[in-house]
């Protein structure tokens, strides 16, 4: 694989093992941290005066997959702003909001990521998501498949079969290659097939008849029962609805009796779009207060940011109602895509004004959910890429969370009226180097199970990050300036052991892996719920049950992660 | 004798997965489930086959090595200031890979049949977007399908027992359950089955979306008939379109190659975006190369683009009537052509055409045709999805691995593993240069 | 005026030439050996202004006064003043693609036909085309609903289809006739035909205003007739009419206003029952 | 064809036509459809003889134009409809 690489007098931050900032050696062997390795035949990289962190994690990003891919197709316009040469390394892309797959990988790269997972996608097109991910260079992958409105689910829950729900859902990911569960508006999206636009808590799905209250639990149950690494991964129900803080807290709160501690049972994603106050869009106001108070006070819950950036970008996800009734109030382009038996489809490019009442108030929501839930294990720093914008604009929002006067610059320009609603400039709370290590690389790894990413550990995956930052020269509450253009380029990112980026500039191009969950049921239970699936399978799709299995054949570096089920 | 099931259809968009294939001494002895294009197509592939590179030498074309058409193929490219990669429809995204990366070396265009095909469609697409659907969603809940310039009976023709009218679904017991409206120039099979045809004259489908639209938003039309139809007719087929439980509405060329071609699509495009404000409704077109959706889709995420994708200066640029192989043959720009599978000689007009064969011509191809008579380079290649495995998307973006049921001729490759030896080869030159 | 002329060496390669530099911004301050190798493509070989043009004159590093004067047909080429801010360009001969694209200011006078995409995304100055023009004149770009938004075209042959497409200010005159998808999306802005035009005027309209002196075939569906008008203004100049005034498109719930003359119309007066 | 167009030619179905557009035109076999149901309507096979008589004209959209083109049509009995080989001959001009 790789030589020996010594990562001489860095700055490291490896909140996992406790490190804050010491200053010490990392040592590199066959694409591991190990303890010691032979000075003679190492590589050396004099990281003096410079931060060492593990590889940046993302938990939540929409980098691949047929809606992604839609996205790209809609918007040559947008394509035209950022054109890409081809180089020695580096193959031709596009960038901005929606970036061809290469240019993907490398940006992310660039910035010190190493861990880039797929958060929503239809089972049914499994194969194209993976087939994606191939080609999205430098990055370890996985994703989450989509059962929220899963008719199989919808019927296991209504017959109360929870045990071969669970063996149904460990099938599922086996069979395409996923890696966590993931709902979105669960039982919205197949009401939104008859052209339903909002569904309520305790409501029954329209034919269905299990609300989605009863398929969260029961999805819950079902993650907690297959033992898989990633809790529950969720976007609640009423997405981007004025008011919907407290569907959030009511999401959270609904699974609460399953937690038995430990790891977080459930975690709600992007929570920028679902913790909004007031009544409608004219009194929209930031409910990110409600929600940490719930979140600081429960330990089965976790969350991540889906922060607003100012910019022009392309909102997209499987919640189809909530992009119809986006289009309908801004009224551009409009890409609706549903999925049999499964799950849904909305894309709409949006461009974030800081004049705009409703982004300037998104944007608060989601910084003062980021300051004001205390423990950061619990928040992971994402823009749901790319929702809230795109993931070239992290640093921008890391520096936000680091000094309260790089929000002030944006806080005196935003929306007058949402300016006097926000509470900003009263959170003094400032990030620490070692809390940006947690929400962006310890944190989402621990809550993914990676337990070889997102430290330095002997053992773990030699997945670092090295940033010409001087902690003793750079106050990051001051000069953010510097901090931010440090991060958009890594002075150096090492995948595996492997140099890949070096002063900003990618160096050398690898392919990554991909991860997926093989959860062990009992052979009885795998076997019948596997023969009733077939029995039914025709009826409810347009291919055949064998055509569905993704093969391993098809993935680049195929990497089972594989658990016990308790059933 | 080996009995293959499950295997994947490779010949339109329908992409039928459930075909059964006999394999007797590496023939196909016998077919099940498949269309007759399905069966002919697996029974028949085999009759005009190309046998041996061919390369053209004073005037009239020889056999040759692989080795030698490979290095020649990879000159030509090279010396190229101007060079279009083209087809790969009926190939396996595999082999579009490599071609993306093959015409990146070479500073070409690359494009595909979408650009003769559905290209005005994605043109539509580009300006509004579209609401869409998985097949199955039709087959589940759709009580309207309406074919708008297509005609699914004739050209695919299983569609409608698979996918979208006599199927049985979840909420529908069968064509019983759904209404069908045919709207075309001419009375089609698929027209003649059709509880309502509504005939258009050729050229006016913009004019009568435009009606309908209207209609929909209970304005007054200002006169007696639109594209030859009666107002009265198209308000009460406004009617029917908005009152549907869940509508579908399948286009084809006959829609998107008529006056203002991709302004047809978008059109239709607002048309299903307004009904959603009355009641779910979902358009898609019908597709015709097996695996048109997929280079289409391999092209967006490799280069943001999904055809016509030009590398000439280092970067991928994309503009339809610029970058779209029928144009540059028609301002005559291009200084070299690569076909991979597909037959422009013969599809392409006349003009355009005659300067294709007027530059230096390659074809990879499994089997003889009017390009590959006129073409100096000729290497013939495997039958994907019959000889070769690969992945290829249905119309709806349903993605499948296909299968190989037989082997390829002897010394015959796939186009996946041609075009390799070609970027190899192309590689190798532009190191020595 | 300093001026810097080009002269088209003859056989000019046939693969597409990239001029993107080549507008008096990319020109002013530049010596005529500078000029000479100002970077241009041919097909996918980077190349140099001279490698395909004579180039004799003067240049000054006051945008205003500088004037290119680019002698030959080059039908090829692209983006021949594209983003220009001021100085003037004429081009005694065919223009290729993108003549004037996303220009902001300055003139550029096209003595021969124009290519495809003419000034697409202009903001400002004046395009003036004294022969036939392609497609897309003054529209959007693939996707981009952002089209046109001020300055003036002007063009005294044809054009071809969707001229003013997203036209969102400024003003285009067509001297000649017009093609199919005149104004479509059309946002504001004007567009005058004198000559006669395809059919699809003012497709999905919501704002602005066609004016049409010519012949055109039916009207779409979504246009309501709102009054008779005896004359028109296209900036300062009077046109007299009179002219059918239509309002729509009602597809979209527009607001655009399409005036057609009444005498080269009979077929309009249908219409006449409605007011 | 419309049947009633092919007895207005005074041909019957199988006879060869000429079909002419501003683009070219072209020797065809004809044959009579009820697909035809308008007198006027045309349909003739994408392909190599269709391709004589549209244009290479996109409207900027990559996609000539292949359908709804206006032509004429009339007998030529006599006249013979062309091989592949010969209109590749006449492609590459040899």
């Amino acid at each position: 694989m790789t030589g020996n690489i010594i990562i001489r007098n860095g700055t490291v931050f490896d909140p996992k093992n406790n490190i804050n900032g010491d200053v010490m050696d990392i040592a590199i062997s066959n694409g591991k941290f190990v303890q010691s390795v032979d000075e003679k035949s190492a590589r050396l990289i004099d990281a003096s005066n410079k931060i060492v962190m593990a590889g940046g994690v993302d938990i939540h990003s929409h980098i691949a997959g047929p809606k992604v891919n839609m996205a790209r197709m809609l918007q040559p316009e947008d394509h035209y702003k950022n054109l890409r040469c081809k180089t020695d390394i580096k193959r031709a892309g596009v960038g901005t909001s929606c970036p061809s797959t290469f240019v993907t990988g490398y940006d992310y790269s660039e910035m010190g990521y190493t861990t880039v997972f797929e958060p929503a996608n239809p089972p049914l097109k499994m194969l194209h998501v993976i087939d994606e991910l191939n080609d999205t260079p430098m990055l370890d992958k996985a994703c989450y498949p989509l059962f929220g409105n899963n008719w199989h689910v919808m019927e296991y829950l209504k017959n109360k079969k929870y045990d071969e729900l669970a063996a149904y859902v460990a099938w599922t990911l086996k069979a395409v290659k996923g890696y966590a569960v993931k709902l979105v508006n669960p039982g919205g999206v197949e009401n939104w097939k008859w052209g339903v636009e909002s569904t309520l808590f305790d409501e029954p799905v329209g034919r269905f008849e299990v609300t989605p209250r009863e398929i969260l639990r029961g999805m819950c149950k079902a993650v907690h029962t297959l033992n898989l690494p990633h809790s529950l991964h969720v976007h609640a129900n009423l997405l981007g609805t004025p008011g919907n803080y407290e569907m959030a807290v009511k999401t959270l709160d609904s699974v609460r009796d399953i937690y038995t501690g430990g790891k977080p049972i459930i975690h709600l994603t992007h929570v920028q779009f679902n913790t909004y106050g007031g009544t409608n869009w004219l009194n929209l106001s930031s409910g990110a207060e409600h929600l940490a108070k719930y979140v600081n006070n429960h330990n089965h819950a976790s969350i991540d940011l889906g922060q607003v950036v100012f910019s022009k970008t392309t909102t997209m996800t499987a919640d189809g109602p909530f992009e119809y009734k986006l289009q309908k109030m801004i009224g551009n382009k409009w890409v609706n895509a549903d999925i049999e038996a499964e799950t849904g489809c909305g894309i709409v490019p949006i461009t974030y004004k800081k004049s705009n009442y409703v982004h300037a108030i998104m944007w608060i929501t989601g910084l003062e959910a980021a300051l004001m839930v205390d423990d950061p294990w619990k928040v992971c720093m994402t823009t749901d890429h790319p929702n809230g914008g795109c993931f070239t604009t992290y640093p921008k929002v890391i520096a936000w969370l680091m000094s309260h006067k790089a929000r002030g610059k944006v806080l005196a320009k935003i929306n007058k009226r949402a300016q006097r609603r926000s509470a900003l400039e009263n959170l003094d709370r400032e990030y620490s180097f070692s809390d940006i290590a947690v929400v962006t690389r310890a944190g989402p790894s621990r809550l993914l199970g990676l337990k070889d990413k997102g430290h330095l550990g002997v053992g773990a995956d030699a997945d670092v990050s090295i940033y010409d930052i001087d902690v003793n020269k750079i106050d990051p509450a001051v000069q953010y300036r510097t901090v931010r253009r440090a991060m958009r380029r890594a002075s150096y990112t090492i995948k595996d052991g492997e140099i890949v980026v070096k002063d900003g500039q990618l160096v050398k191009s690898v392919p990554g892996r991909i991860f997926w969950t093989d959860s062990k049921v009992s052979d009885d239970l795998a076997k019948s719920m596997e023969s009733e699936l077939r029995s039914k399978f025709n009826d409810y799709y347009t291919v055949q049950m064998n055509n569905y299995i993704v093969a391993e054949k098809n993935i680049v570096n195929s990497t089972p992660v594989k658990v016990k089920a308790n059933v | 004798m080996d009995i293959y099931q499950d295997v994947v259809c490779p010949v339109c968009g329908c992409l039928c997965d459930d075909i059964e294939v006999n394999v007797e001494n590496n023939r196909v002895s016998k077919v099940k489930n498949a269309c007759a294009m399905g069966t002919t197509k697996f029974l028949n592939y085999n009759s005009d086959r190309l046998h041996s590179p061919l390369m053209r030498t004073n005037g009239s074309q020889q056999p040759s090595s692989l080795e030698e058409s490979i290095t020649r193929v990879a000159e030509m490219l090279v010396n190229a200031k101007y060079p279009v990669v083209y087809g790969l429809a009926l190939s396996s995204c595999e082999a579009v890979k490599v071609a993306v990366e093959l015409v990146e070396e070479i500073g070409g265009v690359i494009d595909n049949q979408t650009t003769v095909c559905h290209g005005p469609s994605v043109q539509g697409f580009h300006e509004v977007g579209e609401s869409t659907a998985s097949l199955g969603e039709v087959r589940h809940r759709a009580d309207l399908v309406v074919c708008w310039g297509c005609n699914p009976v004739e050209s695919h023709p299983r569609h409608f027992e698979r996918y979208s009218y006599t199927v049985k679904g979840r909420f529908r017991k069968g064509k019983e359950d759904r209404k069908l409206i045919v709207v075309d120039v001419r009375n089609t099979g698929t027209a003649k089955i059709a509880d309502k045809f509504i005939q258009l004259e050729p050229n006016k489908d913009y004019e009568l979306v435009n009606a309908l639209r209207t209609a929909l938003n209970h304005e007054q039309i200002q006169c007696e008939t639109v594209a030859g139809i009666p107002v009265e007719e198209i308000e009460s087929l406004a009617e029917t379109l908005r009152t549907c439980e869940f509508g579908a509405l399948f286009y084809g060329l006959g829609a998107s190659h008529t006056a203002g071609k991709g302004r047809n699509i978008e059109s239709l495009g607002l048309l299903v975006r307004d009904l959603n404000n009355w009641t779910k409704f979902v358009l898609m077109p019908a597709r015709g190369h097996y695996n048109v959706t997929g280079v289409n889709q391999v092209c967006a995420w490799q280069t943001g683009f999904p055809y016509a994708v030009d590398f000439s200066r280092g970067y991928p640029w994309y503009n339809p009537g610029e970058t779209t192989f029928v144009d540059i043959l028609r301002r005559k720009e291009s200084d070299a052509s690569l076909i991979i599978g597909s037959d422009p000689v013969a599809h392409f007009p006349i003009g355009v055409s005659k300067y294709l064969c007027s530059k230096p011509l390659a074809v990879i191809d499994p089997s003889n045709s009017m390009t590959t008579m006129a073409a100096d380079i000729v290497i013939p290649s495997s039958f994907a999805g019959i000889e070769s495995e690969g992945i290829a998307y249905r119309m709806d973006g349903v993605t499948f691995s296909m299968k190989k049921v037989v082997e390829p001729p002897e010394k015959i490759l796939s186009d996946e593993d041609v075009l390799k030896l070609i970027l190899g080869k192309v590689k190798a030159l532009k190191r020595l240069k | 005026m300093a001026e810097i002329t080009l002269k088209l060496k003859s056989e000019p390669p046939f693969q597409p030439v990239d001029l993107s530099e080549l507008s008096p911004d990319g020109v002013a301050g530049k010596s005529l050996n500078e000029v000479a190798s100002i970077p241009i493509w041919i097909g996918n070989r980077p190349s140099v202004l001279c490698s395909i043009y004579d180039i004799s004159g003067e240049s000054t590093s006051n945008l205003s006064d500088l004037l290119l004067v680019i002698n030959g047909d080059l039908p090829n080429s692209r983006r021949i003043g594209a983003k220009m801010t001021n100085g003037r360009i004429i081009i005694n001969g065919r223009a290729g693609l993108y003549v004037g694209a996303e220009m902001k200011g300055g003139l550029i006078t096209v003595n021969g036909d124009a290519g495809d995409w003419a000034g697409i995304g202009l903001k400002g100055g004046l395009l003036e085309i004294n022969g036939n023009v392609g497609d897309f004149l003054g529209a959007a770009y693939r996707g981009s609903r952002k089209g046109m938004k001020g300055g003036v075209i002007v063009v005294k042959g044809n054009a071809g289809c969707d001229a003013g497409a997203w036209l969102d200010g400024g003003t285009i005159k067509i001297l000649g006739n017009a093609g199919i998808n005149l104004g479509i999306h059309m946002i504001d802005g004007t567009l005058y035909v004198s000559g006669n035009c395809e059919s699809r005027i003012g497709a999905s309209m919501t704002g602005g205003k066609v004016i049409l002196s010519g012949k055109t075939e039916d009207l779409l569906a979504g246009f309501q007739i709102e009054e008779i008008k005896d004359k028109v203004k296209v900036g300062e100049e009077k046109i007299s009419g009179p002219f059918y005034v239509f309002s729509g498109d009602n597809a979209e719930s527009g607001r655009g206003k399409i005036l057609i003359k009444k005498d080269t119309n009979p077929k309009l007066a249908s219409y006449e029952k409605y007011l | 064809m419309n049947p009633e167009d092919i007895s207005f030619l005074s041909i019957k179905s199988g006879d060869n036509v000429k079909v002419t557009t501003r683009y070219g035109s072209v020797i065809l076999k004809s044959s009579s459809s009820n697909q035809l149901n308008k007198r006027g309507l045309i349909y003739i096979p994408y392909g190599p003889y269709s391709n004589r008589v549209v244009g290479d004209d996109s409207n900027s959209s990559g996609t000539p134009t292949f359908k709804g083109v206006q032509g004429s049509v009339e007998s030529a009995i006599g006249e013979s409809v062309k091989t592949l080989e010969e209109l590749v001959a006449d492609l590459r001009g040899v």
